[in-house]
């Protein structure tokens, strides 16, 4: 939906858009800017670069998440173990076969993209539900593999670090953290591109197809099995380039992208921005991403410390306030952020169109219903701008109510009982 | 001969623990189509309420009063669940997935907000501290605590699916619920119902998951969830008895596999799994359209 | 226009309301259904006669005023209103996939009654075979039947029916509209229907909906006996109907 | 002076603030110990400052991050502080979030004292990671003096199939194996909820001394079922002593099993430091437990540091390299070789029922006989001492 | 020549009940059957059957004289098969346009090609794909969402779909379900424009006029088994026809 929306605007306004956005995030290592309350330092010091090079990470893994959820419609809760792949082992041929960094990570990339191909291959042969547990049992598995298979090589539950002579200079020292900054700019920018140019593509749009109904797919005499496959294969390979990335920024491998939690949270992402749109996408990730690190911080804080006992005790808990921020985002950004200009422009009209935000917010209600567990991108669309002037003329149209029934009718296959 | 009876014996306790998280997992998702992800900290705050009272009074009453005060804590909880959270978003699954999975975060950090990370010890009552000899093989008193528990909750949550109107209203109203409302039938009453019923579940799972620890930790329930969740897709989601049976599989399965090996006990829940999923093929949910 | 009926009408629609995404559907719809026989809903498609059913169940948001039996209903939860004898047949039929023909029936029947499906397999033997298959593989006739033999299990004062012979086999469209026929006899209908021999064999009054106004109200017969009026205002030409036994050849 | 880096903020002028930064968990499953080792450095620092809050004309300001045991969070918090200026850097419960601090560390010449983290691999680890707390060598090499003469005995390790685990068993495949023990292991996988299987094997391979090396939650079963099925009357049974929470873990079994203890209250036979401790704590209106002495340790460190040189990391790590001091339990030496920190640990047993459980010492065992081996050459140019 | 389509003795099975019952026939090149029978009768799990959808328990299925019995469905399509469904099955998320871009796209570069990440939608597709939503009226709706149309637009988009696909042997169930009274004979038109250009079509239909307006042969279907297969008004004229399917007239 996204794309054929927005082609409809200039493209040249797109594009300069991207550009812009993209020019920013480049000049950020650059400001001295203060963001007192978001930020501890200015822009440019090393610990905001570092949450900020995270954050970005965690975009791009998102939108790898976003290929295979927001449209092709398949959850894995296997993501991790693709990220996994990539870190562990890139780690494992730097610090015990002696590999350089590049060389390790292209190796790395290698058994990723085979595990994408034996996995997907197997796992898609179930759907749905199942697939998600397949999924889920696949990364399990992984995990256990690398806490326990063998501590000697994947340092167990400690992970381990790189070692330092592998790491380029430029790569390490906290005075180079805005050379992985511009890592993780990088990285968020391929996984975007690639994102981009795979979903305006035929296949792409055949996923997209998948998702809203497998079955007409086949009968359009394409296998859905070789799409979902493809989709399959271009997210896990992109999620164990960001386990490369992941294992620079960090400077070691940690079992943490082992554990299911890591997946769910790529799941809590993508929805967080909504599902199959890219900029919320980002948006959605960065801000959990933002708020996973940042949590702490606030329940550390003086101004918490200083609250009367019941309130402190609660407060001091990051995952209580993690947990609480979900729930308070499902409840007052239904569709996730990407719907957010769209609600704030219908609130500016709000005056003159009573109803429209109630249109904006059944439809999202009746979309999700339409794709049961998977995230409905048309649900989250703002219907307003297709309004359509259907010509009185059209001899077979229901001649004299176009008009009342366009927006209308965009509902029917809406209601409940659909 | 009597590591056998021994292994079978506790393997089917472990089963049954599993089954007591599994069913109301599996009652919530069969019915209404949510996946729960609070359901492990249900189970969590069931527990801590059971242990509140057991550690104000002492033995065998102590846990006579322990039973109802965790059920109702469970019940409770689930109800205002669903009242406030679950029933706002009855329109979209995804966002209640995401709900659950925020309440699932949110209440093991408060648990241990209030009653700290470590674990909290359970002293039982003699007669349950023990073991039971049977055939030389010595099983924890527990354990026969459980598998009974477990049974009987198979059995009552049966009766009422099957044989009440109200298991049929629910199960019409996950489809439709205008539809339901239109044949003159208060849909969301039944709702509240289920999810209290699946809290219910849990907060017993949570006073048995103590005895059987012996201990209480934030995380218990959590840490069974996903277990719980093995179990409830094994048995075709939502079928009780697929879901007993599936608790008694991966159980056994994991009783054995540790015995011979610990490599083998870690991987074998997953491999079953897997193995189970791909031999089935079509989707366990999934009608041809 | 036509004699106002002797007895009080059962269902009384008032200047009602309905907007829905945004636009507005219904726009002063007022009606009134009597109290006996059948009064037929007619329009277009997409003109708004299900959504009109649906308002008097609650299920949009309306408004205007809606009286049953001399009651207030507009603002009541729909189960509530079901409650006081209205039963109603979307015209999606939204059966119950999961549940077995019998488990729908059996929910559609109000606690503490004895069992009546042997009414409803008298009236579609077919259901009686099927009793233990689930609804969802029912075919898309046999599904229709459920949906109507669900409505007649309870105790209605008045059914709104939307469509009931919509993908049925001519045979069985016209053995549903003979039941209808006798069960209008005892409880009065609001039915919406395309196939206009339906409507021409067993409705009285008939009112003609377009772009969400009534346009006209009146006698079903002489409506369709009118073939300026049915080209105005159903898009027909003249009686020329749906005859079932092929005779158009 | 090179080696110190980019510290050229870090208060290098007498009476300017100097900042430390502690990396540890505050929330999370480790927030008991966080807390602890939180609880000793600020008695430790009262106590090396007499209670002024400043050495050497510098006021120490602690700056405290929460790494919520994330390792990415901690890795941030690192670089964040680095980025300040900080050059000091202490804490960490857990070994996988020190091990990826001490990397941060090293990459940007600063001085960093690892907390309560056990992993023998922070020794020889780099030049600027120390440790303020014990490693799991020293835990087994203590558990060896328990017995008399090993040889020819069967030792069994009960532990986790993690890495924590794995090391111990082989921790004391080498220590006690090197005395003449025939040593096996029984590992448990983490998903593992009953422990029945493996008590079967335990009694199958009926050992003369079980090494129990465990760090899960479920403590409580595990001994429970140990005790049920006759583990525990049925052979010698060495542990590692917890914090006080987790002492009714061992139920009844507690009176069965010998206790090995980096630290509980008292061990250190109340010498001063150790009353100070105590009094310190207690008037901050908490109480001592398992790594309140690490804290305490670490400040002692840290205030030796700033003490040489509050600026020059190369200055600082020379000063604690070889450094031996009187501590909360007795007496601790910075080998200057790989940076283990030689302490005394103890043995010890429980006593109490029901909730209420005392540790009891029954006898200290000296820093020398359980030193880990040191490396042949050091890991690194050590700057002398 | 060979047959179109030909079925041989397909019966599927479900719980011991014959659904299909060894029915058997055979379309020949540009021809249209119209296939009626009482509800339930079969006629829906038939084209299931030939589609793929659902596979037999016994008999054959051959698409220009090839056996496509064993195929999945996506691999019947490429010896020429296409169908609507009965309850409209369109992609809700996506907009017309895109809905028959897609068939199009699938049809102009094969089912191997669609997999090519570089290509784009776009030249012979999207030609197609106009032509096929001018031929069926909806060129008007194009940017809507399917999701958002009403009954009978989905039903016209399905057979949109259909076109921009441009399969030679054409399954339509039920096509006028559920359209106002007015629409009938222009989608009825259509339908016969298509046979005109060539397309062997099956069509289930129970109103009974386009029936037998459009096909030239009839077969009844009753409990699964074929009961007659003929000339419209030989079929129209059977009692055993008029008895279980026609019933009395209104
Ligand atoms: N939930 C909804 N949101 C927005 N518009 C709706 C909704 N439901 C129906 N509409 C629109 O309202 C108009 C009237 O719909 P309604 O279903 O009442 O028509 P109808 O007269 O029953 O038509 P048909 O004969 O096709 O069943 C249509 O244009 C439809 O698209
Ligand atoms: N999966 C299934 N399980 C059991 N019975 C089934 C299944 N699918 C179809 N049936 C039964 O097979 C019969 C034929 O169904 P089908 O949908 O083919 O009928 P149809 O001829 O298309 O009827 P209609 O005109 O009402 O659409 C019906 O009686 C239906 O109940
Ligand atoms: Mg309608
Ligand atoms: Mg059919």
């Amino acid at each position: 939906m996204n794309h054929v929306r927005s082609l409809m605007r200039p493209a040249g306004r797109r594009a300069a858009a991207v550009l812009l956005a993209a020019a920013a995030l480049y000049a950020v290592p650059y400001s001295t800017l203060r963001l007192p309350g978001v930020f501890d330092g200015p822009l440019d010091s090393p610990g905001v670069l570092q949450l900020l090079a995270v954050c970005l990470l965690f975009a791009g893994l998102a939108l790898s998440y976003d290929l295979l959820f927001g449209h092709t419609g398949i959850m894995s809760f296997g993501h991790g173990l693709f990220v996994t792949g990539g870190m562990y082992v890139t780690t494992i041929l730097v610090n015990h076969a002696g590999y350089g960094l590049v060389p390790a990570a292209l190796a790395g990339l290698g058994v990723g993209l085979a595990a994408a191909l034996v996995l997907g291959s197997v796992a898609l042969r179930v759907d749905g539900i199942g697939f998600a547990m397949v999924t889920l049992a696949f990364g399990q598995a992984v995990s256990l593999l690398v806490v326990s298979g063998s501590p000697a090589l994947t340092g167990g539950e400690q992970g381990q670090t790189l070692n330092a002579g592998a790491v380029p200079a430029a790569l390490s020292g906290v005075r180079n953290t805005a050379n992985l900054y511009w890592l993780a700019l990088g990285y968020l920018a391929v996984c975007a591109a690639v994102l981009w140019w795979l979903t305006t593509s035929v296949p792409g749009r055949v996923m997209r197809a998948v998702k809203e109904n497998e079955r007409r797919v086949e009968v359009l005499g394409l296998n859905p099995y070789l799409f979902k496959l493809l989709a399959f294969v271009v997210a896990g390979l992109l999620a164990t380039g960001g386990g490369v990335v992941y294992l620079l920024l960090l400077g070691g491998a940690t079992p943490v992208v082992a554990g299911s939690d890591f997946t769910l949270g790529l799941l809590v992402m993508v929805v967080l921005g909504g599902a199959g749109r890219r900029w919320g996408v980002v948006a959605g990730a960065v801000l959990y991403a933002y708020a996973d690190q940042s949590l702490t911080r606030l329940s550390g804080s003086a101004s918490v410390a200083a609250l009367p006992g019941a309130l402190r005790g609660p407060l001091q808990q990051p995952l209580f306030l993690l947990g609480v921020c979900f729930v308070a985002v499902v409840f007052f950004l239904p569709g996730g952020l990407a719907t957010l200009p769209a609600r704030l422009r219908a609130s500016k009209t709000r005056v003159g169109h009573g109803v429209r935000t109630r249109n904006g917010r059944r439809a999202q209600r009746a979309g999700s219903r339409h794709s049961g567990l998977s995230a409905d991108a048309s649900a989250t669309q703002p219907r307003s701008p297709i309004r359509r002037s259907a010509p009185q003329a059209g001899p077979n149209v229901l001649p004299g109510h176009n008009a009342a029934s366009s927006t209308g009718a965009a509902e029917e296959g809406v209601t409940p009982h659909g | 001969m009597s590591t056998l009876i021994l292994l079978t014996a506790t393997g089917l306790g472990l089963a049954a623990l599993y089954f007591l998280v599994a069913s109301g997992l599996s009652l919530i998702f069969g019915l209404m189509d949510v996946l729960n992800f609070a359901h492990g900290a249900f189970v969590a705050v069931g527990g801590y309420a059971a242990w509140t009272v057991a550690d104000h009074v002492a033995g065998t009453l102590g846990l006579a009063l322990a039973l109802p005060v965790a059920v109702a804590a469970g019940a409770a909880l689930a109800a205002l669940t669903e009242l406030l959270i679950i029933r706002p978003l009855y329109a979209r699954p995804l966002d209640q997935v995401l709900a659950t999975v925020g309440l699932g975060l949110a209440i093991p950090a408060l648990l241990q907000a209030v009653w700290g990370a470590d674990p909290r010890t359970w002293t039982l009552p003699a007669w349950l501290a023990g073991t039971l000899d049977v055939l030389g093989a010595r099983i924890p008193t527990v354990r026969f605590v459980l598998i009974a528990a477990a049974l009987a909750l198979l059995g009552a949550l049966q009766l009422l699916l099957t044989r009440t109107r109200a298991g049929l209203i629910v199960r019409a109203g996950v489809e439709n619920r205008e539809m339901v409302a239109a044949l003159g039938v208060d849909v969301h009453r039944a709702f509240t119902g289920v999810f209290a019923l699946g809290g219910a579940a849990a907060g017993l799972a949570g006073l048995l998951d103590g005895l059987y620890q012996g201990s209480i930790s934030p995380g218990d329930g959590t840490s069974l969830l996903i277990f719980a969740f093995v179990v409830v897709v094994l048995g075709r989601m939502g079928s009780l008895t697929g879901t007993a049976v599936a608790a008694a599989a991966v159980g056994l399965v994991q009783q054995f596999a540790n015995y011979l090996s610990a490599d083998l006990g870690d991987e074998s829940v997953v491999i079953l799994l897997a193995a189970v999923l791909l031999l089935r093929r079509r989707d366990l949910k999934g009608r041809p359209a | 226009m036509r004699e106002v009926p002797a007895a009080e009408p059962i269902l009384r629609v008032s200047d009602l309301t309905v907007t829905l995404g945004g636009s507005a559907i219904l726009r002063g719809v007022t009606f009134d259904v009597a109290a006996t026989g059948v009064t037929a809903l007619l329009g277009r498609n997409g003109v708004g006669k299900t959504t009109t059913v649906k308002s008097v169940l609650g299920l949009h948001p309306a408004g205007g005023a809606i009286r049953f039996a001399g009651r207030d209903i507009k603002t009541l939860a729909t189960h509530r209103i079901a409650r006081l004898g209205i039963g109603y047949v979307p015209e999606d039929r939204a059966v119950f996939a999961a549940l077995t023909v019998e488990e729908n029936l059996r929910l559609a029947e109000t606690a503490r009654r004895p069992h009546r499906y042997d009414l409803v397999y008298e009236l579609f033997p077919v259901l009686r075979e099927r009793a233990r298959q689930r609804a969802g593989t029912l075919s898309g006739g046999e599904q229709q039947m459920l949906a109507l033999g669900r409505v007649l299990l309870g105790p209605s004062r008045l059914l709104l029916i939307d469509e009931p012979t919509k993908g049925l086999s001519p045979k069985y469209a016209g053995q549903v509209a003979a039941a209808l026929k006798l069960v209008a006899r005892e409880v009065p209908i609001l039915l919406v229907e395309q196939n206009l021999a339906v409507v021409r064999r067993m409705a009285r009054d008939a009112v003609v909906l377009d772009m969400g106004r009534v346009v006209h109200v009146g006698d079903a017969r002489a409506l369709l006996a009118d073939p300026d009026l049915t080209n105005r205002l159903l898009g027909v030409s003249g009686p020329r109907t749906r005859d079932v036994n092929g005779s158009a050849r | 002076a090179s080696g110190s880096g980019n510290g050229s903020g870090g208060g290098t002028t007498a009476g300017a603030e100097l900042k430390i930064g502690i990396i540890t968990a505050k929330s999370g499953p480790y927030a008991p110990y966080g807390t602890e080792y939180l609880a000793g450095l600020n008695a430790g620092l009262a106590y090396v400052t007499h209670g002024t809050g400043a050495i050497a004309g510098h006021k120490i300001d602690l700056v405290v991050e929460d790494d919520a045991d994330n390792p990415t969070t901690a890795v941030a918090e690192a670089k964040d502080l680095i980025g300040q200026g900080v050059t000091m850097i202490g804490g960490s419960v857990d070994s996988a979030i020190a091990l990826q601090v001490a990397a941060v560390a090293a990459q940007n010449k600063v001085l960093f004292i690892a907390g309560p983290a056990a992993t023998d691999k922070l020794d020889a680890l780099n030049r600027y990671t120390f440790r303020s707390g014990r490693e799991s060598y020293q835990d087994i090499a203590t558990a060896g003096t328990f017995v008399g003469d090993l040889a020819g005995k069967r030792v069994v390790v009960l532990a986790q199939n993690s890495e924590f685990g794995t090391a111990n068993a082989a921790g004391v495949k080498a220590v006690l194996g090197a005395k003449g023990a025939s040593v096996s292991s029984v590992l448990v996988p983490p998903t593992a909820t009953d422990f029945t299987p493996f008590t079967q094997q335990i009694l199958a391979a009926r050992p003369d001394l079980l090494f129990v090396a465990w760090a899960g939650t479920n403590a409580t079963q595990l001994w429970t079922a140990l005790d049920q099925q006759g583990v525990l009357s049925a052979t010698h049974v060495v542990t590692g002593l917890a914090n006080t929470a987790t002492y009714p873990a061992t139920g009844p079994a507690g009176s069965k099993i010998q206790f090995l203890a980096h630290y509980f209250t008292g061990a250190g036979g109340n010498n001063p430091v150790e009353a100070a401790m105590t009094a310190s704590v207690q008037k901050a209106g908490g109480t001592v437990d398992l790594f309140t002495p690490d804290g305490f340790i670490a400040a002692q460190m840290f205030a030796h540091a700033v003490q040489t040189d509050p600026a020059n990391v190369a200055k600082q790590i020379a000063a604690l390299e070889g450094w031996s001091f009187q501590g909360v339990a007795g007496q601790y030496t910075v080998r200057a070789a790989d940076h283990a920190l030689l302490q005394p640990e103890f043995q010890a047993t429980l006593s109490g029922s029901g909730t209420t459980w005392t540790a009891k010492l029954v006898k200290a065992v000296e820093p020398g006989a359980i030193a880990p081996p040191a490396p042949a050459t050091p890991a690194w140019p050590t700057s002398g001492s | 020549m060979a047959p179109a389509l030909a079925v041989e003795e397909l019966t599927w099975r479900i719980g011991g009940r014959a659904i299909v019952d060894g029915v058997a026939f055979a379309a020949a090149p540009g021809e249209l059957l119209a296939v009626i029978g009482p509800n339930g009768a079969g006629k829906t799990s038939l084209f299931n059957l030939i589609s793929g959808l659902t596979r037999p328990d016994s008999g054959r299925i051959l698409l220009g004289g090839r056996d496509v019995t064993r195929l999945a469905p996506h691999r019947r399509v490429r010896h020429g098969l296409g169908r609507t469904f009965q309850t409209s099955s369109v992609f809700p998320g996506l907009t017309v346009a895109e809905n028959v871009q897609l068939a199009a796209q699938a049809a102009v570069s094969g089912p191997i090609g669609a997999l090519a990440v570089w290509r784009r939608i776009g030249g012979p597709a999207r030609d197609r794909a106009a032509d096929a939503l001018e031929r069926t009226r909806l060129a008007h709706r194009a940017r809507a969402l399917a999701g958002a149309l009403s009954h009978g637009e989905k039903r016209k988009l399905e057979l949109a779909i259909l076109l921009a696909a441009g399969p030679s042997v054409i399954l339509l169930d039920e096509p006028m379900a559920g359209m106002a009274v007015e629409e009938v004979p222009d989608l009825s038109e259509l339908i016969r424009q298509v046979h005109r250009d060539g397309a062997t079509i099956l069509m289930v239909e129970h109103h009974i006029e386009v029936v037998l307006g459009l096909a030239e042969r009839i077969a009844v279907l009753h409990h699964g088994a074929l009961l007659a297969c003929d000339r419209p008004a030989a079929v129209v004229d059977d009692p055993a026809v008029r008895e279980a399917y026609l019933g009395e007239p209104l």
